[in-house]
């Protein structure tokens, strides 16, 4: 974990709701691995005393990018950063996803929004090829479908209101998928999104003895394990603890996860 | 003549190395800035970010006897100027803390202080006498003014005869450096510091958060769960000069001021106002490098001042 | 059927025009919105950029029996997210501000609430006695909490005996609705809420400004001629949600909240918390027509969450 | 007196510390007059509760101009300002000059840095010409002297380090001025700078019975008269009272002002 001022190379729109901002980080490029998320000081903000935090989805050599779209103060005054301002940057933050999977197991990324931008980085660094449902409300909430698909990976899309691939909840398509693999794949899982989905995907798995790797989005004070505002309750080896969602996590394990709040 | 006043310019300006060092209630720190409780964890959390052998003393985040759940979540939201966190005192209890985080607090050169709560004034007592014979532990700070949990915390902070019970208690039990930390919502402070003082305080910690709240205008719901929580941030920051202003006023015990410090000028604001020392807290989550910030800040204006020790800023408010 | 449902949210949507008017404790107003005693002068200062007529009320400056000179400048400071004020009740006095101001706010049809104080509760109880008397006054606002007069203001609030004697003395002399405005620097605002109540106030105004201070870290001095004021504006307002909140808890009464509300969404967040009405302070400075932001702001949310009245609102948080 | 939202027109440096903001501003141009100021909000600082007042420097048509020097947070941040931004203007406020001037009485104004703004306003409106003194620090805080000068005023300057025209205060030009004029000139007192510089002229005038009228520089909140943090003890026809100077004020004759706070 370093702190360093990034200088912005480039800032660009990705549809109508969404913006890649990319970075220069020599020393937080170092060691950042899929799953991880950097925490962004938003200094046009004077009066916001948190950072905030987002997933890495791409790293080149230097530069480091970031997907996100505007919900609210914070992520709307970003968007008037420009190429050659300096950010703030503490990261890479969080534990991150597994990335060397057992033979025989086929990997299966299951994104909502821009959750598909750690999703976009562990398949860029997997040595194996596999399987991406992506979803969203409107098509235009679909993103890096085509990326997914230049990198040999096999993409099935479905949106709320059908507008792109099939009508409905990510899961249709994922369950339509499972029958016609069984037998011949097992998969594992990685998740990121809303929770219902997170949600969804874990209890497949759990029934099924397969594993997920489900990336949590809590709200977070120090984005470090020092505060404790992002706590998750969990299971691990029998014992019930709360763990911190930035340092412990964002990446759990669904059978580890105890939903009950 | 001109030569030799040059020479003394050149060397005021340049030589003059202030120093930084104070013994505060007995607890030696190379410069008079802390890290707050909760806002730093137990120590190793920042440790990739921030030299911890360069702070003043390092206050871990509130200990209980036993360990301790704290509040579902949300925990923590954002307003502006500030944030409202209801963490609820999470923490491992004395045992747990005292395994898994003395032996790597041992391993730096930085004031340790402990900061201890119960819900009785047993549990109290007990904390105290734990750390009693902890090693590695410099001082032992009481918050008796938490807003965010039901029994205890604030609870006995703002009641001048169970400040002092718990004071007393506590006292009974240590030789530590005990330094109660007191409530914000009070409508005369100096009461709290004296009956502190009157009752073995070596020093005091102020403020703590302000109990406050924010509500969801669509869900019509509190944003947090335990409904209200403590307000911290510049936002509180003029609040609390002036409840260090007239702490200074009632008692001889070093004070060390805590709320909305982002820089170098409200610490100074606050040692002005009689503050010995200063604790950054939310400021950590802001800029994780603020403490240092302080610290090079305050030798900066030092220096730009003419003043050869810390303590000269100390109570020095011109009326 | 599609037809007659897309029929109903046509008229749901367009024709629905929610009701603000409310009758407070007697005042009869046409929205719950006021403007805060000292941030909107006697009325005519601000007339010519906003309509009086279309707020629910104006509370004036605070008046003493006599005139009264104030503290010497300067008299605020702006601080990040507020500022900080000293003015000290510099005012007309009762003679002066009837002859000069009252006349002129006859000419409005909006309620004007008379913000009063006094070094003594004789003199407390004279103005009240002088008001009861004079056309046009629609209730009187009670400072007991001003934290920027030696002599009175906030040393009446802080304590429940004094608060409860001015209550009774000023209730003694007039039958005008009453309303005491209470100080935030207390640890259990219900009680002082209570007490209030049980010695006849008809409403509560909450909150006044904090007792607060900076410093001018190169002069070492206090910026405030007055050395602290009271700090008010956006940084106070999640800590006045949590006491309107508790105050609704312990009284029946209506409140009128106050601290930092600069838009629709502050006011909402009050009236679900337990407020009646609010007052706009501070934003009147930033944005003269904050009031009347306020008012729209509102009249959209009710409409868009299906509220037919103001009154639905209050007291409507869900736990 | 309005509030109306002023798109920028120009905004360009005056010399290496000053500005000149342009606004449009169809309403509050209407009754300006000099010595008048406006009251502006600076919304990029979102920590920010009170507008920033600003002497009336030009009005042109429906575009008001003000002559600034950023020395806090707020006039820093105005630099940021750019052409089409809009900017919420209160205004005009306060008293102004009084611009008809008795037969016989030579018009003498006196700045100190900024303070010429007003005094230029004055002087483009006024029928007569007359004589500026000018002072400042450096050469480069002498504001405008060539624009006074292409108005036909005679202007007579002086800096605390000689950079520019007589080495000293403004006062002291002004006094072998007044030597040399005795007899031939009445003159009549206009004067905006530093307090320290108002009460040398005020006194200068009380002295000799002529009238001086100040522009006094005070803290403001509200701008409107309502706040009364800004007020300036004075006497009127024998009464002591307390004035506000955003809306009594700013300008006052000197025999009114009771300087001791
Ligand atoms: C581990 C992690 C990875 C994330 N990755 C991405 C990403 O790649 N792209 C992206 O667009 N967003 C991502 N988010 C969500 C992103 O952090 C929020 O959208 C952002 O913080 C909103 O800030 P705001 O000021 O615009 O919203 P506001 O609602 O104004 O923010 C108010 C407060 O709530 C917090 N907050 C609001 N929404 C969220 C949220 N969904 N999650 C966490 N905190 C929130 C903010 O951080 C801030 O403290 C991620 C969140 C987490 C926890
Ligand atoms: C009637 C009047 C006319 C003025 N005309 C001009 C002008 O034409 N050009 C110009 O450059 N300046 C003028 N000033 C001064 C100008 O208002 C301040 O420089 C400005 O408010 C500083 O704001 P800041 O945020 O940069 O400074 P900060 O110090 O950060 O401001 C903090 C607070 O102090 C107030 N403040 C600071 N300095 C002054 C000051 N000198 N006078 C009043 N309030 C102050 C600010 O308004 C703000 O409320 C005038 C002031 C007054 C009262
Ligand atoms: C997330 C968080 C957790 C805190 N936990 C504690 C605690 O355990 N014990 C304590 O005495 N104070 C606690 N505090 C209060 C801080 O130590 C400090 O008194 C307060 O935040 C005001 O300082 P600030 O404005 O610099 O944050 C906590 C504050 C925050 C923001
Ligand atoms: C300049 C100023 C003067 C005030 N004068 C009075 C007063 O005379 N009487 C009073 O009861 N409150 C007075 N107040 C307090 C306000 O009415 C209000 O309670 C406080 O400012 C909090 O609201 P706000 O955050 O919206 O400003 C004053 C506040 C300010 C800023
Ligand atoms: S955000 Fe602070 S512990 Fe996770
Ligand atoms: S600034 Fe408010 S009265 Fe003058």
């Amino acid at each position: 974990m370093r702190i360093e001022n990034g200088t912005v190379v480039s800032h660009v729109p990705m549809g109508p709701h969404y913006r890649v901002l990319t970075l220069n980080l020599p020393d937080v490029t170092l060691t950042a691995i899929p799953g991880q998320f950097v925490h962004l000081r938003i200094t046009q903000l004077h009066d916001a005393v948190l950072r905030r935090p987002f997933s890495i989805y791409k790293v080149d050599g230097q530069n480091l990018s970031i997907l996100y779209k505007s919900v609210g103060r914070g992520t709307t005054a970003m968007q008037a950063l420009g190429t050659g301002d300096l950010v703030s940057i503490v990261g890479p933050l969080g534990n991150g996803f597994p990335t060397n999977l057992a033979a025989g197991l086929t990997p299966v990324l299951i994104g909502g929004g821009y959750g598909v931008a750690p999703l976009y980085f562990l398949a860029r660094t997997m040595s194996q090829r596999g399987v991406l449902f992506v979803g969203g409300a409107k098509a235009v909430d679909i993103l890096l479908a085509d990326e997914f698909k230049a990198i040999g990976w096999d993409v099935h899309i479905a949106t709320d209101d059908g507008s792109l691939g099939v009508k409905g909840l990510v899961t249709a398509p994922l369950n339509t998928w499972l029958k016609s693999a069984v037998g011949r794949f097992t998969p594992e899982f990685y998740a990121c999104g809303p929770n219902g989905m997170l949600k969804a995907i874990g209890d497949l798995a759990i029934k099924n003895n397969w594993k997920a790797w489900l990336s949590l989005d809590r709200h977070m004070g120090c984005g470090v394990g020092a505060c404790l505002a992002c706590v998750q309750k969990v299971r691990l080896n029998g014992q019930e603890s709360l763990a911190r969602v930035c340092k412990d996590g964002p990446i759990f394990e669904s059978h580890e996860v105890i939903w009950d709040d | 003549m001109g030569l030799f006043l040059s020479h003394m310019k050149l060397f005021g300006m340049t030589n003059m190395q202030p120093t930084l060092e104070i013994n505060l209630a007995g607890i030696r720190m190379k410069n008079p800035v802390m890290v707050a409780s909760g806002t730093f964890g137990y120590g190793p959390e920042y440790a990739d970010l921030v030299d911890l052998n360069q702070l003043g003393a390092i206050v871990v985040k509130g200990i209980s006897m036993e360990s301790w759940g704290g509040n579902k979540t949300p925990r923590m939201v954002e307003v502006p100027g500030g944030l409202i966190n209801a963490i609820g005192l999470q923490n491992p209890g004395t045992k747990g803390f005292t395994e898994k985080y003395m032996p790597f607090l041992r391993k730096y050169d930085v004031a340790v202080i402990v900061n201890i709560w119960g819900k009785t004034l047993e549990e109290y007592a007990a904390v105290a006498e734990w750390f009693d014979t902890v090693e590695g532990v410099h001082a032992l700070e009481i918050n008796i003014s938490c807003p965010n949990v039901k029994a205890g915390g604030s609870s006995f902070g703002v009641h001048l005869d169970s400040t002092a019970r718990v004071v007393a208690a506590v006292r009974a039990k240590t030789k530590l450096p005990l330094i109660p930390k007191l409530a914000p919502n009070v409508s005369d402070i100096g009461a709290f510091a004296k009956v502190c003082e009157d009752n073995g305080a070596d020093a005091l910690s102020l403020i703590n958060s302000f109990p406050a709240m924010a509500i969801d205008i669509e869900t019509r719901k509190p944003i947090l769960a335990n409904v209200s929580g403590g307000l911290s941030g510049p936002a509180i920051h003029p609040i609390a000069v002036k409840l260090v202003y007239e702490a200074a006023k009632a008692v001889k015990i070093p004070l060390i001021a805590i709320g909305g410090i982002t820089s170098a000028k409200e610490a100074i604001e606050f040692m002005i106002a009689g503050a010995s020392a200063v604790a950054v807290g939310t400021a950590n989550f802001t800029e994780p490098l603020t403490a240092l910030q302080v610290i090079d800040g305050l030798s900066d204006y030092l220096a730009r001042h003419k003043m050869s020790k810390v303590q000269e800023l100390v109570r020095s408010i011109k009326l």
